[in-house]
């Protein structure tokens, strides 16, 4: 059997491999970040021009009247299902392997839900006067609209995100205190030793600390799958066919974590190649990752044919017109599309001598989130083409490229805020690695000892 | 505006389905559109652009469905394979059909469209931020966004042209959602007029820019609760009820009931305020 | 609602600061914003003018002939909608989508601001004072032979004007055109009924029995037919009137037909004496000459020539049988052809077959002014007046309320007889394609800012005068009303006679007092009859009536055969018009191009209706660019493939196709009287605009046909959307 | 651990008492609030001091259109001149010769807004002086006042309240009479405007209700 890591790593050697990486990493890391803060470049100039000339540019219409922003702000939102997976949930269940790769995990979170959180700017028509929606006493004396699902989700994603933050912060205190005492004078020392909080490694802050780690892990879970429970109401909530599914809470949780699995599938591989990760995320930890994305991708798989054959045998015609249109209209390319690469190519994933196979792990994961993303899409667009009122019926609607610019430029921004992340902060737990690698130590001492008895 | 507060006037804030609700007093706006009597000519239309300060918006944002027309008239044809319109066409003039338990009202996340007492549901401009909601969830798609900013930098009205703006109507700039609002400046008037002598809104004192057009008077608008008023009167006579969601026209074996009162997705349950009145077709020739 | 104590012009003067300080910004993240706006205050106001109370004035609504008298809303000095004037026995308060985009007519960004005198090929703006001297420069010397008079319908005080000028040359060359008018039917009703337009009483119909007459959408008088129409459906006697429709191209009205009869193009009156063999073999006692003219008629050669069948023949016949009084219209898709005045007659035969003459077709009231009925307008004059000019008899020509440039059939060659008048002179609204052609553009007031009186030709249940004020002040200080040009002109030729008023106002004011005791002011002092006329805005008569003289004949009634087909040139063109765009007056109304034609739902541009049988044949798909060509040129448009015509016609909307006039109009489809053969009615000499006769093919490329039905068209898709009903289910007489 | 329990309840004693706080806390008193606008040049330094404080004018004498239409309006020049003309005393005044050489150009004077609305809001002049000065009684420059401050104490006038939204629906959720001798009865019909009826005293005669709240009484 593969270990997920070598028991035998010096913890000085953890330090400095993980502290390697705030200093030199290769040069592709260079140029990873100069594409994606071009394609940030990009989506800032689309925007500024949307803001100033009208949603117009996008090309939507009435009655599209969402495009691809709501889509990718979903499949964002679903992105940061992934880092608590890993952390949190796998936390409370003792899962060892996670912990060299929970780290960026959770940074991804925390960054596709500050990207999720544009796609709300980026989508109001009038968002100079977001404040409208933020529930606090004011001059005007009117409260924003409780009812309204959206009014859920911003909250749901504001107290994600606060959480998360807060998650991921705590989580690196111990190895902020490493840095700091690895780090010669300079701002960076300061900014380190800030963040730190003076840090001792005393046993009373260890045992205060892991409580807090908890408590904060348990509070995420159910928020986690809150969160994209009511983006799932946004849609399950309102009355159009298409979208008015009680199946969806659940549908789209799974959806998320699919598509958080997949991008940690991806990060993973490039971390590796671009940190010199390979001793701490072995293959034997990507096998189980991709194991588990083999899971998640049949719970969805199961969910989406679930909700098909909710609305193909109940009898609401308005719905089933949709499911009939998505099949065989305008659309129908890329819903092929995304259940072929939300269904079939997962199943990839099954064979063993995949699992590990860097590149083709790659392609697919790739093509896993390229599905997720579709299927995002293939929940708005269509119900908009094809609702209730056969009048309204597809006008032509085709993302302008300034629609296509900003979520393309979405992928640079969040790039950018993880690569840099992983420059300034280690991106690799180093304390949890060495518990993992004492444990491990433990482990096949016990092993060894066992075997000695035996003998 | 404190929390409790809010838990207080929630009831006042939103209005509930109108089934087991207050009953509206003393005005409840609604229309009934005769579709035998209306030909199509689209007046109605222009009337309402010309009343509610609508944008022009042009061929090609026209082509990506930009348009802005309040009030659309819709052209049916027969379904039925026949080679020639031999029984003409069917026209609907379709606008905000002011809903009851409005789809939209509920997911707007501002309360910028809101129902008023008058059951009226109301669109605040200042309020929208934009996000759309409303239209995703209005089964009738009739409200319109303003994807361009039209006063300004689309400059629909040029030089004189914005002296024919209606000043008590807002020009919307871009971002904001708007629909077919009753003409609730007229509305507005016509209350207050009524109220400075002590009376409520007699039927008449008010006409939408749509009523007042239609040359072949298929639109009527009035007050549902006051039983003098036409629009009542229409409605009884149907027998279609505001708070209902099958009507005694629906309960009748196919095609046996003398009734031609209806409305649009009355099974979605939104209780619009608009009864069309069935379009006749003479069967001897 | 009306104030009548007030003088006119006071009014106007109140208005000092002109439409000032309008706000535009409506949606911004508005606070309140202290002092940086202007309040608008007077000098000097009257009691009525109250901030933010809106003020109403009567006057007539001048986008088309019908007359229909309207109420403009004004705020702050601007007038902002028009109503319709609920004492209109016209209108009776309402209005079409043209009529209200009569505020953009007036507020257009477009309209011609100073005269313009050609130097070169641009123009140079002048002074009115040069410009009537230019004009008396030119006259001067020139015989009444050598002017010509082109101008549109003109009725009232205009008209007495316009004649006058042109008597003090004793110029007899008055061509009042009109590119669509019911010009055929007039001399074919003056020979049926005695009078060229009695009054259809739609209203009172139970059957009516419609041969093209767009009645509806842009026949005559559509608003007040349209309230006619909701009578006439409503019932008589709590029986639902019938509406039958025959057509080539299916019409609004023909969308609103119980029965939509498609005929083979010009077969029309093939159709009416059909009925009339029909009915005389079901027992309606014919007369001898139509026994005889009918005779030929029997089912099924009619079936065969028009398409309808002999089965659809007997349920008419039945209908018109069982349900009397009923009512035949005959409208311009019947005399659209060089055999128009023919079908004319014998589709007023029918109605007198029927007897409804004396019951649903009436004498109309006229009024008791002579010189003041409408002068209408034809195409024959054009005719004459383009022959005139070809021959280069023309030293001055007077172009007003007229586009000839863009109207007159290409084959006419109308803009280059033009060149050949020696100065030109144009009143003008906008630089329209007429007026680019000009020597001299005189820019015209709108009409919510001229005076001036009109008599419609159409009058509905009395005679009367309507009055058309100024709604506003001038918003263009160097635009002149046509009434005051026409004025000074003549104070160029009778300066002795005219000088006693001093504007077009004093003359009008003067004339209408001159004759208070017959416009029933009789007990009135002046001011106070004056002042009530304009509050009403019409002046009822006690009209003259004449009789209908009973009878059409059947004699010389001959109707060709169904042209063969050509072989070449298979389809007809049918010029469709658009109850907003008409002739293309109105095309840079933005709203109105905005707004979708009722049947296609089109906007902004032009169409060609392709009937879905012919397109698959032709393999013509939605959108295609078709090249329509004829033997006078051709014309490529997309197709749309419409229902409602007849497999071997095509149909082209009027209007559009503008090279000039404005931003609205210039640049937006194509213009069909560009292509139509010069081919006449035999017996008026009108223009037949159905007889062109064209291919089509297609151009190549494809384009998104910008509507405003969606993908799946006019399909309801099993959906309760719009519903219709038959009529035996419903008990209307029982609604409310 | 124990110390982690005590920092959490003390955390949750802070976040009931910070909600209970919220819960019942009261915005300001908007009403009686006052922001002073900014001071505004006018053309003419109209001195509302001598006019509505020295010479008792009633506001409405001159700002006539406040009881019959939404705005209260700015007289019309011919109205200044038609008591200035006899006024010999003031004639050579600066401020009156620059209203007579107006007067002369036949110029209306540009004056200034100073409580300037944004263009989305609709406010009523008549329904407000109906109300509180007609119905109820009360003296003209209060009911002015409510809105427009102590505008007899001012010589340009000067925006001296908040005009927000807030302070608007501050003073419409105040419970105002409605009783016969000082309200707006409707025919038998008491206005009111929220879903909920408002109060009646022992009789059942509803003798308070609360201003319109609906937003598109004064949304436009």
């Amino acid at each position: 059997m593969m270990k997920d890591i070598s028991e035998d790593i010096a913890w000085a050697k953890i330090n400095k491999d993980v502290l390697k990486s705030l200093e030199n990493p290769r040069k592709l890391y260079w140029v990873i970040l100069f594409i994606a803060i071009a394609m940030v470049g990009v989506a800032v100039g689309c925007e500024v021009y949307q803001y100033n000339i009208g949603m117009g540019v996008a090309n939507m219409d009435n009655p599209h009247m969402w495009g691809l922003y709501i889509a990718t702000f979903i499949f964002w939102i679903g992105m940061s299902h992934s880092g608590t997976l890993l952390s949190a949930i796998l936390h409370l269940m003792h899962a060892d392997w996670r912990k060299p790769i929970y780290r960026f995990a959770e940074a991804m979170t925390t960054f596709s839900l500050m990207t999720a959180g544009l796609f709300v700017a980026v989508h109001l028509g009038r968002v100079w006067q977001i404040y409208y929606a933020i529930p606090y006493p004011n001059g005007r004396m009117v409260w924003p609209n409780f009812q309204s699902p959206l009014l859920w989700d911003a909250m749901a994603i504001f107290t994600y995100l606060s959480s998360s933050i807060l998650f991921l912060y705590v989580g690196m205190i111990p190895d902020l205190a490493i840095v700091r005492d690895n780090m010669h004078s300079g701002w960076r020392k300061k900014l380190y030793s800030a963040l730190a909080l003076g840090w001792e490694g005393t046993d009373r802050q260890w045992r205060n600390f892991r409580v807090t780690y908890l408590t904060i892990a348990c509070f995420l879970i159910p928020l986690a799958v809150s969160v994209h429970s009511i983006v799932a109401s946004d849609f399950a909530m309102s009355q159009q066919p298409g979208w008015h599914i009680t199946s969806f809470p659940p549908y789209f949780v799974a959806g998320a974590l699919y598509s958080g699995c997949a991008a940690i599938i991806t990060l993973f591989i490039i971390l590796r190649y671009v940190f010199k990760f390979e001793e701490y995320m072995t293959l034997s930890i990507l096998k189980k990752i991709v194991r588990l994305t083999f899971a998640i991708a049949m719970v969805w798989t199961y969910l989406n044919l679930i909700e098909y054959a909710s609305v193909w045998y109940g009898h609401d015609q308005a719905s089933k017109d949709v499911l009939i249109q998505k099949a065989t209209g305008p659309y129908a390319p890329f819903w092929w599309m995304m259940n072929f690469c939300g269904s079939i190519v997962p199943l990839l994933m099954f064979f063993k001598r995949f699992q590990t196979n860097i590149p083709v792990m790659f392609a697919v994961s790739l093509l896993l989130n390229l599905g997720m993303w579709l299927e995002r899409w293939m929940i708005v667009a269509p119900t908009f083409s094809h609702g209730y009122y056969p009048w309204t019926w597809d006008h032509d609607q085709w993302p302008s490229l300034i629609q296509w610019g900003i979520v393309f430029g979405s992928f640079g921004w969040f790039t950018l805020l993880f690569m840099v992340f992983c420059k300034v902060f280690p991106s690799v737990s180093m304390y949890e690695v060495k518990e993992m690698v004492y444990h491990r130590k433990q482990a096949t001492k016990k092993l060894a000892t066992a075997g000695k008895g035996a003998h | 505006m404190s929390v409790s507060n809010l838990l207080e006037n929630w009831s006042e804030f939103r209005h509930l389905h109108p089934v087991d609700d207050v009953p509206h007093d003393p005005y409840k706006w609604a229309m009934s559109i005769d579709l035998d009597a209306c030909s199509g000519c689209n007046a109605c239309s222009v009337a309402c652009y010309a009343e509610n300060n609508l944008p022009v918006v042009g061929k090609e944002k026209y082509a990506h469905g930009q348009a802005m027309h309040w009030m659309r008239i819709e052209r049916y044809w027969d379904e039925d394979g026949r080679e020639f319109p031999d029984q003409g066409a069917q026209f609907l003039p379709m606008m905000c059909q002011q809903c009851e338990a409005a789809p939209c009202e509920t997911v707007c996340p501002v309360g910028a469209t809101n129902h008023t007492p008058d059951g009226i549901n109301s669109q605040i401009y200042n309020r929208c931020i934009g996000s759309r909601y409303c239209s995703a969830n209005c089964p009738f798609k009739v409200r319109y966004f303003n994807w361009y900013d039209y006063p300004t930098t689309d400059n629909v009205w040029p030089a004189e042209m914005n002296q024919q703006l209606n000043p008590d109507v807002t020009v919307r700039g871009k971002g904001v959602m708007e629909k077919c609002t009753f003409c609730i400046q007229r509305v507005t008037v016509a209350k207050n007029n009524a109220k400075n002598e002590g009376r409520i809104v007699h039927d008449g004192d008010v006409q939408t820019a749509c009523q007042q057009a239609c040359p072949t008077s298929a639109i009527s608008f009035g007050n549902l609760v006051d039983k003098e008023s036409k629009v009542y009167k229409q409605w009884k006579a149907q027998q279609v009820e505001l708070d209902k969601d099958a009507q005694a026209k629906d309960k009748n074996e196919e095609g046996r009931s003398e009734l031609r009162g209806y409305r649009i997705f009355e099974e979605l349950r939104p209780y619009p305020s608009v009864m069309y009145l069935e379009r006749v077709r003479e069967s001897a020739v | 609602m009306m104030n009548s104590g007030f003088d006119r012009r006071d009014f106007l003067k109140v208005l000092g600061w002109g439409g000032a300080a309008v706000a535009l910004s409506g949606c911004g993240n508005g606070s309140v914003e202290d002092g940086k706006e202007t309040v608008v205050s007077y000098v000097e106001t009257n009691d009525y003018m109250i901030p933010s109370i809106s003020v109403y004035f009567n006057s007539t609504c001048a986008q088309c002939d019908a007359g229909c008298s309207i109420t403009g809303r004004l705020r702050e000095g601007r007038v902002l909608k028009l109503e319709g004037n609920p004492d209109s026995t016209i209108n009776r308060g309402k209005t079409c989508g043209l009529g209200q985009a009569g505020v953009q007519h007036h507020y257009n960004p477009d309209r011609v601001r100073e005269p313009l005198l050609r130097t070169g090929s641009s123009g140079e703006a002048i002074t009115w004072e040069k410009a009537y001297a230019l004009i008396a420069e030119k006259t001067k010397g020139v015989s009444g032979e050598e002017i010509a008079f082109l101008s549109g319908g003109v009725s009232g005080h205009l008209k007495v004007l316009l004649g006058n000028y042109l008597d003090s040359f004793g110029c007899k060359n008055h061509f009042a055109y009109e590119a669509i008018a019911p010009a055929v039917l007039r001399a074919a009703n003056k020979k049926s009924y005695g009078v060229e337009m009695p009054r259809f009483n739609i209203g009172k119909a139970k059957v009516v029995l419609s041969f093209g007459a767009d009645f509806l959408g842009s026949w005559v008088s559509p608003v007040h037919f349209s309230q006619q129409y909701a009578q006439f459906r409503k019932g008589v006697d709590g029986q639902r009137g019938v509406l039958i429709q025959v057509e080539s191209k299916m019409t609004l009205t023909g969308a609103n037909a119980d029965r939509w009869l498609v005929v083979r193009p010009g077969t029309e009156g093939i159709l009416a004496l059909g009925l009339i063999n029909a009915l005389g073999a079901h027992g309606v006692a014919l007369s001898g000459d139509v026994a005889a003219a009918v005779k030929g008629y029997d089912k099924a050669r009619v079936s065969k020539d028009t398409g309808v069948s002999a089965e659809q023949i007997d349920k008419i016949v039945a209908l018109l049988k069982a349900r009397t009084p009923s009512l035949v219209l005959a409208g311009s898709a019947a005399e659209g052809y060089a055999h128009g005045s023919q079908n004319a007659a014998a589709i007023n035969l029918l109605n007198q077959v029927l007897g409804n003459v004396g019951k649903t077709v009436e004498v109309a009231e006229v009024v008791p002014f002579p010189q003041m009925a409408p002068t209408t307008g034809n195409t024959a004059a054009l005719r004459k007046l383009n022959d005139g000019l070809a021959a280069g008899k023309y030293k001055v020509l007077f172009s007003y309320a007229a586009n000839p440039v863009f109207t007159a059939p290409g084959a006419m060659k109308f803009k280059d007889n033009m060149a050949k008048a020696g100065f030109k002179v144009v009143f003008a609204h906008y630089l329209d394609e007429t007026a680019l052609q000009a020597d001299l553009v005189l820019p015209l007031d709108s009409a919510l800012e001229d005076w001036n009186t009109q008599v419609p030709e159409y009058l509905a249940t009395c005679a009367q005068i309507n009055i058309q004020q100024p709604l506003m002040e001038k918003l263009h200080a160097n635009t002149r009303g046509m009434g005051d040009i026409l004025l000074a002109l003549l104070k160029q030729r009778r300066a002795e006679e005219y000088k006693g008023f001093e504007d077009y106002y004093a003359y009008l004011r003067g004339a209408m007092l001159k004759n208070k005791a017959a416009l029933g002011g009789g007990k009135l002092d002046d001011d106070t009859f004056w002042n009530e006329t304009l509050s009403k805005g019409i002046v009822k008569l006690e009209g003259r009536v004449g009789g209908l003289s009973g009878r059409a004949s059947a004699a010389g009634l001959t109707l060709p055969a169904p042209a063969a087909v050509d072989a070449q040139y298979p389809l007809q063109l049918i010029p469709s018009v658009n109850a907003s765009l008409r002739d293309g007056r109105h095309t840079n109304q933005p709203w109105l191009q905005e707004s979708p034609d009722p049947l296609t739902t089109i906007v902004w541009d032009s169409w060609v209706e392709i009937h879905p049988r012919k397109a698959a044949e032709l393999g013509i798909v939605e959108g295609d660019i078709v090249e329509v060509s004829g033997k006078n040129g051709s014309i490529k448009a997309q197709a749309y493939l419409f229902p409602g015509i007849h497999p071997d016609a095509v149909s082209i909307p009027l209007g559009r196709g503008h090279e000039a006039m404005g931003r609205y109009a210039k640049g937006y489809g194509v213009n069909p009287f560009q292509i139509l053969d010069p081919v006449f009615d035999k017996e008026t000499g009108e223009l037949a605009l159905h007889e062109t006769r064209v291919k089509i093919s297609k151009a190549g490329s494809r384009v998104i046909v910008v509507k405003d039905e969606g993908v799946v068209g006019g399909m309801q898709m099993g959906k309760k959307i719009a519903v219709r009903v038959s009529s035996d289910k419903v008990k209307l007489s029982e609604e409310v | 651990m124990h110390r982690f329990l005590r920092l959490s309840v003390l955390l949750m004693g802070l976040f009931a008492a910070a909600s209970t706080f919220a819960v019942d806390a009261q915005t300001p008193a908007l009403t009686t609030e006052d922001d002073l606008g900014p001071a505004i040049e006018q053309p003419i330094e109209f001195p509302h001091v001598r006019h509505a404080k020295d010479m008792q004018i009633n506001c409405m004498y001159c700002h006539t259109y406040a009881r019959r239409s939404a705005v209260a309006g700015i007289p019309p020049l011919q109205k200044c001149i038609g008591c200035h003309q006899y006024i010999e005393s003031v004639k050579d005044k600066p401020r009156i010769k620059t209203l007579f050489e107006y007067w002369d150009a036949k110029k209306a004077i540009p004056w200034k807004k100073v409580h300037d609305l944004p263009d989305f809001v609709r406010f009523n002049h008549e329904r407000h002086i109906k109300r509180f000065y007609f119905q109820q009684n009360r003296p003209v420059q209060e009911v002015c006042g409510y809105c427009h401050g102590d505008v007899k104490e001012m010589t340009v006038a000067r925006r001296s309240k908040l005009l927000s939204m807030g302070w608007c629906v501050s003073c419409h959720q105040k419970e105002h009479p409605v009783s016969a001798e000082g309200g707006t009865p409707v025919g038998n019909q008491v206005p009111w405007y929220s879903m909920k009826k408002p109060p009646a005293d022992a009789s059942g005669k509803v003798i308070k209700a609360k201003g319109p709240n609906d937003c598109s009484v004064c949304h436009k």
